[in-house]
C-alpha cells in the first residue's frame, strides 16, 4: 500500500515468470547462438549462389506452404469436430490423430507407402486406373510433410476452440447462420490467434521434415530434395557447409515468420 | 406469427415448467425474480437449447416436440433474441455486427450495412457504427444488441432484459423506438425485464414466473392493480397481505386483522398502496379503522415523496411527501403508527 | 552410464585375465547385429567387462568423437569418416577389418527382371541409387562409370538402408545397394552380382581411440574383430574380410 | 423455416466441415491401417518381452515427460512474456524461439554440442569447474528432447493465451492479486485447454524426437537409446522389426494420452 | 478513506476530465447518460487505465501523479469492484470467487471460504455457492460479483450498476443490505448507476457526468429538485427549459413563454413536474396561466398514473390517474392542450 511507483504502462513482468522465461530464451537461443559463431561464413557466398541450394530452398517452402494449406483444409474442420461435436468416439478419433506425432517419421514414410505406393491400398488403384504414381514426385514431398504436420496443427487448433466461448456460436445461431456460416464468420475469425499459431507449428515442422520425406518420396535434387535433405548430405561430408545451409533454411523461415505473423496477428487481434 | 409453447426443462435442482400463449403482433413481458427460469425460457424459444418434454409451435410451423421428435435448429428459427450479455461478436464491428443476420439471410452487404445504419441511428449510436464491441461502453452494446435483434424480419422476437444498462433519456427513446417497432411487428415478442414500466409501456400481456412456474397472468393493468404474490406486489409497489375473510375484516396469515370495505369469506389478498398509508408518531385516533404499530426499516426520497419500508405486525411501504417526512423527523429504526382507510385497502380471493 | 568418468579400472595390458570395467564402442549402423554379436561373446570371455555400442551413422559418430565423446573404439563404414577422426589426431592406425562391395537389390521375384547394371538406364523402372555424398553413393558413381551406363535414378538415397527399403516394400525395381543389406533383408529381396562392383569396394576401418579410457580392453576388441572368430560373423553378415 | 427434423442434442456437423475432417482422418489414419495390417504380429510377442525394448520404452517416456515437464517450466512463461508483456523486440523474440521448429533436428544436435559439448561454450566450464559432462547421459536426452519440443509448447500456449479474455485479468487485479498471483489462479486455469494441447504436441515431439538425441546423447542401451533410436536400429537389420517397435511406442503413447486427456479436460471445462 | 481525483483520459472522440473528491465514509453516485465516461472513471480510480494526466490520492497515498511519475498498479490499491459485467472468473466456483480477494490477501482458505459464504447469503445466493458462475441467472451472478467486491476490506469501493440485473425485489432487499454495509463502511464509495432510485436511497452526494465532464453535482435532493441538464431531468422525471427570465415569464430558448410566480432576469432553467401538467381536450379557459397546445407522443401507465410525453411549442412530460386519462381517450398522436399553473413551475438561476 501506499508504493511509489515509477509510472509506465507496463507494469513489468513477475519475477517468478521472468527468470523461466530468460533461462528459456537462453535455453533455445545459446545453440542458435552456438551455431552463428561456428558457421563457416566464407562458405555462406558459394553456398547462396548454388543453383542447388535455390532449388532446395524453393522447393522447401513450397511444399510446407503447400503442406500447410492442405493441412489447414482437413486438419481445422477436423479441429472442429473433436472440439464441438458430441459424437461418439471421439476421444478415440483424437487419440489416432495424435499418432503421427509419435510415430517415428521414417516409419510414417513407409507406412505411407502402403497407402500410397505403388503396392499400397489406394496407390495401386491409382498406378493402374489412372496412372498416377504419387512417390518420388513433388506431390509425395507434400503429402509426407502433411502427414507429420497435420497433427501438429490439428491438436493446438482443437485446444484454442475448446478455451473459445461457444456462447458467441449461439448468437450466431438465432440470427440465422448455420453452423457452417457459424463456423466461417464466428468461430473461425474467434479462434484465429490459435489458428495461426497452429499454422506456424505446422508449416515449420513440415519445412524441417526429413524421415518421412525421404522414405516416401526419395531425394532428388529439384523435384524431391527439401532443405533438410540437403543439410542432411551434406553433413555426410562437410558439417560445415551444412551448419551453413540450416542457417540459410533458419534465415529464411523467421523472416517469413515474422513477416506473416505480424499480419496474422494484426488482423486477429480483438 | 403466433406462439405457442407448453415446456418443460430441468435446470439442475430447478425445473422451469411453462405454458404459454401469445398471439400475432402480441407482446407478452415475462416478469419475475432472479433465477426464476426467464432466461431458460427464452434459450428454449431460440432453439438453444432443447427441451426435456413439450412442444414449441410458431404459426403452423412446430419447432420442438419432443413426444414426436422434432428439434428445429436455432437458425432455422428466424428468430431476434437479445441477449442478458449482449455476446456481440468481438472481431466484428458493430455495424457488421447489426448486419450479421442480413447476411447470412442472403442480403447484399451493402444493402445488409446500410439497413444496420439505420437501425444504429434508431437505437441512437449511428456514429459508433465502426467500432468493435471491446470499445463501447455497456449501454452502448445493450442498444448495438437491440439494433442486432431487431433488424431483420424475425418471426419471433426474443427481448432478455434489453433495455437494463440504458441510461433514463435513452431509455425513454429507445423505448418508444421499440414500442414503435412492436406495434408494426406482425410477429409474436416474448420480453424478459425486470422494471414494470418496461412491461407496462411495452406489452399486451404479462406473465409472472417464479422459481420455473407461472404464477399469475394477465393485462398489465391487472396484474399490478391484484398481485398475487409477495414478488408481483413488491414490483408494482403494492403491499400483499395474504389472509382469511371473516366478513369485514380479514385475518391475515402473517398475523393481525385488516378492517376492510367489503364483505368477504375464505381465502383473500389484501392489497394496500403506499400512497394511502398514512404515518404518525404517536397512536392515532379517528375515522380509520386500521392502525397499527412499526417500525420504520428504510426510507427513500423519489421525486416529491418519500418511500417508507415498514416493519412490525403488518409489513407495509408507505409514500408520505418529503414535506411530511421531514416534520415527522423519522430515522431508520424509529417507531411509527401507520394507519390506512378500510375503504383504501383492496381486497380480492385468492 | 557413458559418460566420460565411466571408465574405473583401466587394465594396464592386452592380458585376456585382467579386462574390466567398461568399453565403449562406436559403430556404424550397419554394424548392429555383428558388433552386438561378439559383444556378447567379448562380455561372456571377460567377466567383469561392460560393453556398451553407440551405433549410429558414421558421420554423426565422427561428430561425436571429434565433439570430446568418451570413447574406446571406433569402427566406421567408410574411409572418410575415419579419416575425420584422424586427422583430428584422436586416433591412429586404423585397421581395415571388413568390405563391402555393391549389388543390384531387387524385390523378391525380381518382377522387373533386371539383370545388370545396364538395366539402371531403364527410363520405365524406378531405380534408386545412393546419393553421391554418402559412401555407397561414391561407389555406385565409380562402379556405374567404370560400367560405361548413365544411370536414370529416381531418387538419390541419403542411406543404403532407405534405399533397400523402397525395394523390400517393392516400390523400387531395382536399388544399387551393398552385398551386406541384402542379406540382412532376407526373403523379401534379392540380389543380382554385378561385376564391376569390384571397381569400388567399401572398407570398414577400425581404431582404438588415442584417449581412450580402456585401451587394454579396447585393442582386445579390435583383435577378436579381426580374429578368425570375428570374420566368421562379418562373413554370415554378408561382409569380405580381409 | 418449418422443416421438420429429427430431434436430438447434436444437430449434426456442417457438410462443408465434415468432408475435410473425414478426409483428414483418412489421411491420417489409412497410413497407421496400413501398418497395422501390415505389421507381423508374430514378431510382437518376442519384442514385447525384449529386455531392451523394455528399458528404450521406459527412457522414451521418463525423457519425454522430463522434458515436457521442463517445457512447462521455462515455456509457459515464456508464452506469457510474449503474449501479454509490451517489451520491445517481442517479434524478434518469438520469431527466434521458432527456430528450433525448423533446425533440422540433427544440426540441432550439433549446436547443443556447441554450447554444452566439452568444449562447448557453457560445457567447458561445466566439465572443470564442476566436473559435469552433459553429453552422452540421460540429461542429455532430456536437454535434446526439450530443445526440440518446448518451441511448439511456447507457440500454441502463446496462441491461447492470445484468445483468452485479458478482463479477467483486470478483475483479478482489482481483488489484489499481483501479476504473478493472477498468472496463477487466473490465467493459468483459463488457458488450460490450450496448454494441454501444447503439453501434448510437446510430449509427442520429445516421445519421437530422433536427430538430435542420437546426435548430442547418442544411442547407448539404457542411457540414452529412446524408442525411436531403437527403431532406427532396428530398421537397419530387420524392417518388420521396427514397425512391430514403433506400434508398441503408438500403443504406449496414445493410451498414456487418453488417460492424461481425459484427465486434464474434464478439469479444465468450463 | 478520503479519495482525492482530478484526471483526464482520452477515449478515441471523447475526453474524459473528471475532478472529484470523496469524503471518508461518503458515498458518491455518479449519474449520467451511456458512454458519459463513468465505467472509464472507475477503471481509472482502480489502476486499470492509467490516465493520461492528472492526481488520484486515497487518504495520504498517492495512486496517480502523472506529472510525477506515480503510477501504483491495480493490484496494490486495495480496491473492492464490480464490473459492469460482473466479469466472474469462469473456472472457479462461485464461493471461490468471491473468496479470491482474501486469498490472495493472505486469508487461509476456511476462513476465506466461511466469510465468502456469510457475503453469499448476505445477498441472497448462500445455496449458489458451489456452482460456476456458467450456471447462474443474470442476477445471480450480479449479486456474486457484488459479494465479491465488499467482502475484503477495501479502502474504496467502485460499484458500476451493481443492482441493475436484480428483480425488483431482490433490490429491496440487496439495497437495503448495501446501504447497511455502506453505513459501517469508512472508505469512500463510487457508486456508477442508472438508477435514481439507488442514487437517492444509497449516494450522500451525487454528480452527473456527461461527454467526460461534470455538468452538475450536490445532494440528490438538491440535484432532483435542480436540474442543469435535460439528462437529470428526465432522470428524475421533470421537464427541463432553459429560458431567459423577463420578470414574472421566462422566455424559452426553445420558443414560447412560461408563466412563473417570482421574478426573475436572465438565464434561467424553468422545471415542470409531470403532476402539476394538466391535460384537456379542449382549449382551457381559467386560472392557469400556461396553457400549451401539444401532440400525445407516448402514454406509459405507471402504478395507479399514465405518463404522458408531449411533443409541441414546449416538451412536457404530464402525469394524469389511469382514470382520467380513459376519460379523455386519448391515444399516441392525438393534439391535447397542456397546463400547469405558474405556482407549480420552479425557476432557478441557471
Ligand atoms: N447453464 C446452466 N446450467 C444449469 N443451471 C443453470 C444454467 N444457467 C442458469 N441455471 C440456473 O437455472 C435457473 C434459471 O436461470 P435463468 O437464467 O433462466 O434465470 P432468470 O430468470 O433469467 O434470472 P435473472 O433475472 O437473474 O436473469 C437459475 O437457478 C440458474 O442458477
Ligand atoms: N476500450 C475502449 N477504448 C476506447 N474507447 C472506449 C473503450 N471503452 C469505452 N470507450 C468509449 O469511451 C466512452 C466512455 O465509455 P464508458 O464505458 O466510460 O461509458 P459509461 O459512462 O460507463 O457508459 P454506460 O452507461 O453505457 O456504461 C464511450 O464513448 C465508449 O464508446
Ligand atoms: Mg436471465
Ligand atoms: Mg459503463
Amino acid at each position: 500500500m501506499g508504493t511509489v511507483r515509477r509510472r509506465g504502462r507496463e507494469p513489468g513482468v513477475p519475477v517468478p515468470l521472468l527468470v523461466p522465461a530468460v533461462l528459456a530464451v537462453a535455453f533455445l537461443v545459446l545453440p542458435l547462438a552456438g551455431l552463428v559463431i561456428r558457421a563457416p561464413w566464407g562458405e555462406l557466398g558459394p553456398q547462396l549462389t548454388s543453383p542447388a541450394v535455390g532449388q532446395a530452398l524453393r522447393l522447401s517452402l513450397v511444399s510446407a506452404t503447400a503442406a500447410t494449406g492442405l493441412s489447414l483444409v482437413l486438419g481445422v474442420p477436423l479441429a472442429w469436430v473433436l472440439a464441438r461435436s458430441r459424437a461418439r468416439g471421439r476421444s478415440v478419433l483424437r487419440a489416432l490423430v495424435t499418432v503421427p506425432l509419435v510415430l517415428p517419421p521414417v516409419v510414417g514414410g513407409v507406412a505411407l507407402f502402403l497407402v500410397l505406393g505403388r503396392q499400397g491400398i489406394v496407390g495401386r488403384w491409382l498406378d493402374q486406373a489412372l496412372d498416377v504414381t504419387v512417390p518420388f514426385t513433388t506431390t509425395a514431398v507434400v503429402i509426407a510433410e502433411t502427414f507429420v504436420a497435420m497433427p501438429f496443427l490439428v491438436i493446438s487448433v482443437e485446444g484454442a476452440l475448446r478455451a473459445a466461448d461457444a456462447r458467441f456460436e449461439d448468437a450466431a445461431a438465432t440470427l440465422g447462420a448455420d453452423r457452417w456460416t457459424t463456423f466461417r464468420r464466428v468461430t473461425l475469425p474467434l479462434v484465429a490467434p490459435g489458428i495461426a499459431a497452429g499454422a506456424v507449428l505446422c508449416w515449420a515442422r513440415a519445412l524441417g521434415e526429413f524421415g518421412a520425406t525421404i522414405t516416401f518420396a526419395g531425394n532428388f535434387p529439384g523435384t524431391t530434395q527439401t532443405m533438410p535433405l540437403a543439410v542432411y548430405l551434406a553433413l555426410q561430408q562437410d558439417p560445415d557447409a551444412a551448419i551453413v545451409l540450416s542457417l540459410v533454411l533458419l534465415v529464411v523461415s523467421v523472416a517469413t515468420l515474422l513477416l506473416l505473423r505480424d499480419r496474422w496477428l494484426t488482423r486477429a487481434v480483438r | 406469427m403466433s406462439l405457442a409453447a407448453d415446456v418443460r426443462v430441468d435446470r439442475g435442482p430447478l425445473t422451469v415448467e411453462l405454458d404459454l400463449e401469445v398471439a400475432d403482433g402480441e407482446v407478452l413481458a415475462v416478469l419475475g425474480p432472479n433465477g426464476a427460469g426467464k432466461s431458460t425460457l427464452l434459450r428454449v424459444l431460440a432453439g438453444l437449447l432443447p427441451p426435456d418434454d413439450g412442444r414449441v409451435a410458431v404459426g403452423r410451423d412446430t419447432w420442438d416436440d419432443v413426444p414426436a421428435g422434432v428439434h428445429v435448429p436455432a437458425h432455422e428459427r428466424r428468430l431476434g433474441m437479445v441477449f442478458q450479455d449482449h455476446l456481440l461478436f468481438p472481431h466484428l464491428s458493430v455495424t457488421d455486427n447489426v448486419a450479421f443476420g442480413l447476411r447470412t439471410r442472403g442480403v447484399r452487404r451493402p444493402a445488409a450495412r446500410a439497413a444496420a445504419a439505420e437501425w444504429l441511428a434508431r437505437v441512437g449510436i449511428a456514429e459508433l457504427g465502426d467500432r468493435r464491441p471491446g470499445r463501447l461502453s455497456g449501454g452502448q452494446a445493450q442498444r448495438a444488441a437491440l439494433a442486432r435483434a431487431l433488424v431483420g424480419e424475425p418471426a419471433l422476437l426474443l427481448l432478455d432484459e434489453p433495455l437494463s444498462a440504458l441510461d433514463a433519456r435513452t431509455r425513454l427513446t429507445v423505448r418508444a423506438e421499440l414500442r414503435r417497432h412492436l406495434a408494426d411487428f406482425p410477429g409474436s415478442t416474448v420480453l424478459v425485464t425486470h422494471d414494470p414500466v418496461d412491461a407496462m409501456a411495452l406489452a399486451d400481456r404479462v406473465v409472472v414466473v417464479e422459481e420455473g412456474h407461472v404464477v399469475q397472468a394477465g393485462t398489465p393493468a391487472d396484474v399490478s392493480r391484484h398481485p398475487r404474490t409477495d414478488y408481483v406486489a413488491r414490483l408494482v409497489g403494492l403491499a400483499l397481505l395474504p389472509g382469511t375473510g371473516e366478513g369485514t375484516t380479514v385475518r391475515l396469515d402473517g398475523g393481525g386483522r385488516v378492517a376492510v370495505a367489503e364483505e368477504t369469506a375464505g381465502p383473500v389478498f389484501v392489497a394496500v398502496r403506499p400512497e394511502s398509508v398514512a404515518l404518525w408518531t404517536t397512536r392515532p385516533e379517528g375515522s380509520p379503522r386500521n392502525v397499527w404499530p412499526a417500525r420504520l426499516v428504510s426510507a427513500t426520497p423519489h421525486g416529491s415523496t418519500v418511500r417508507c419500508e415498514l416493519d412490525g405486525e403488518v409489513a407495509l411501504v408507505a409514500d408520505v411527501t418529503a414535506t411530511a417526512f421531514a416534520e415527522l423527523g423519522l430515522a431508520p429504526g424509529a417507531p411509527v403508527w401507520a394507519s390506512v382507510k378500510a375503504s383504501d385497502v383492496a381486497v380480492y380471493a385468492r | 552410464g557413458g559418460s566420460a568418468d565411466d571408465g574405473t579400472a583401466t587394465a594396464p595390458g592386452p592380458s585376456t585375465a585382467e579386462l574390466g570395467g567398461t568399453l565403449t564402442v562406436f559403430a556404424a549402423a550397419s554394424l548392429t547385429d555383428v558388433f552386438t554379436d561378439l559383444g556378447e561373446r567379448f562380455e561372456a570371455d571377460h567377466p567383469g567387462l561392460d560393453v556398451q555400442f553407440n551405433f549410429a551413422g558414421s558421420s554423426a559418430l565422427a561428430a561425436q568423437l571429434t565433439q570430446g565423446a568418451p570413447a574406446d573404439v571406433f569402427a566406421s563404414a567408410n574411409e572418410a569418416q575415419m579419416t575425420v577422426v584422424t586427422d583430428a589426431g584422436m586416433a591412429d592406425e586404423p585397421q581395415v577389418f571388413a568390405a563391402n562391395v555393391l549389388q543390384i537389390a531387387v524385390p523378391a521375384g525380381n518382377p522387373a527382371g533386371v539383370t545388370g547394371l545396364a538395366d539402371l538406364a531403364r527410363e520405365d523402372l524406378t531405380i534408386a541409387v545412393c546419393a553421391p555424398q554418402v559412401p555407397c553413393g561414391a561407389a555406385a558413381e565409380d562402379v556405374l562409370t567404370a560400367a560405361g551406363v548413365t544411370a536414370a535414378p529416381d531418387t538419390l538415397e541419403e542411406d543404403v538402408r532407405a534405399a533397400l527399403t523402397k525395394v523390400e516394400l517393392g516400390e523400387v525395381d531395382a536399388a544399387l545397394v551393398y552385398t551386406t543389406d541384402v542379406t540382412a533383408a532376407g526373403d523379401a529381396v534379392e540380389g543380382v552380382d554385378v561385376p564391376e562392383a569390384e571397381r569400388a569396394v567399401n572398407d570398414y576401418p577400425i581404431a582404438v581411440l588415442a584417449d581412450a579410457p580402456n585401451p587394454g580392453a579396447a585393442d582386445a576388441f579390435v583383435e577378436l574383430v579381426r580374429s578368425g572368430e570375428g570374420r566368421q560373423a562379418l562373413a554370415d553378415a554378408g561382409f569380405r574380410t580381409p
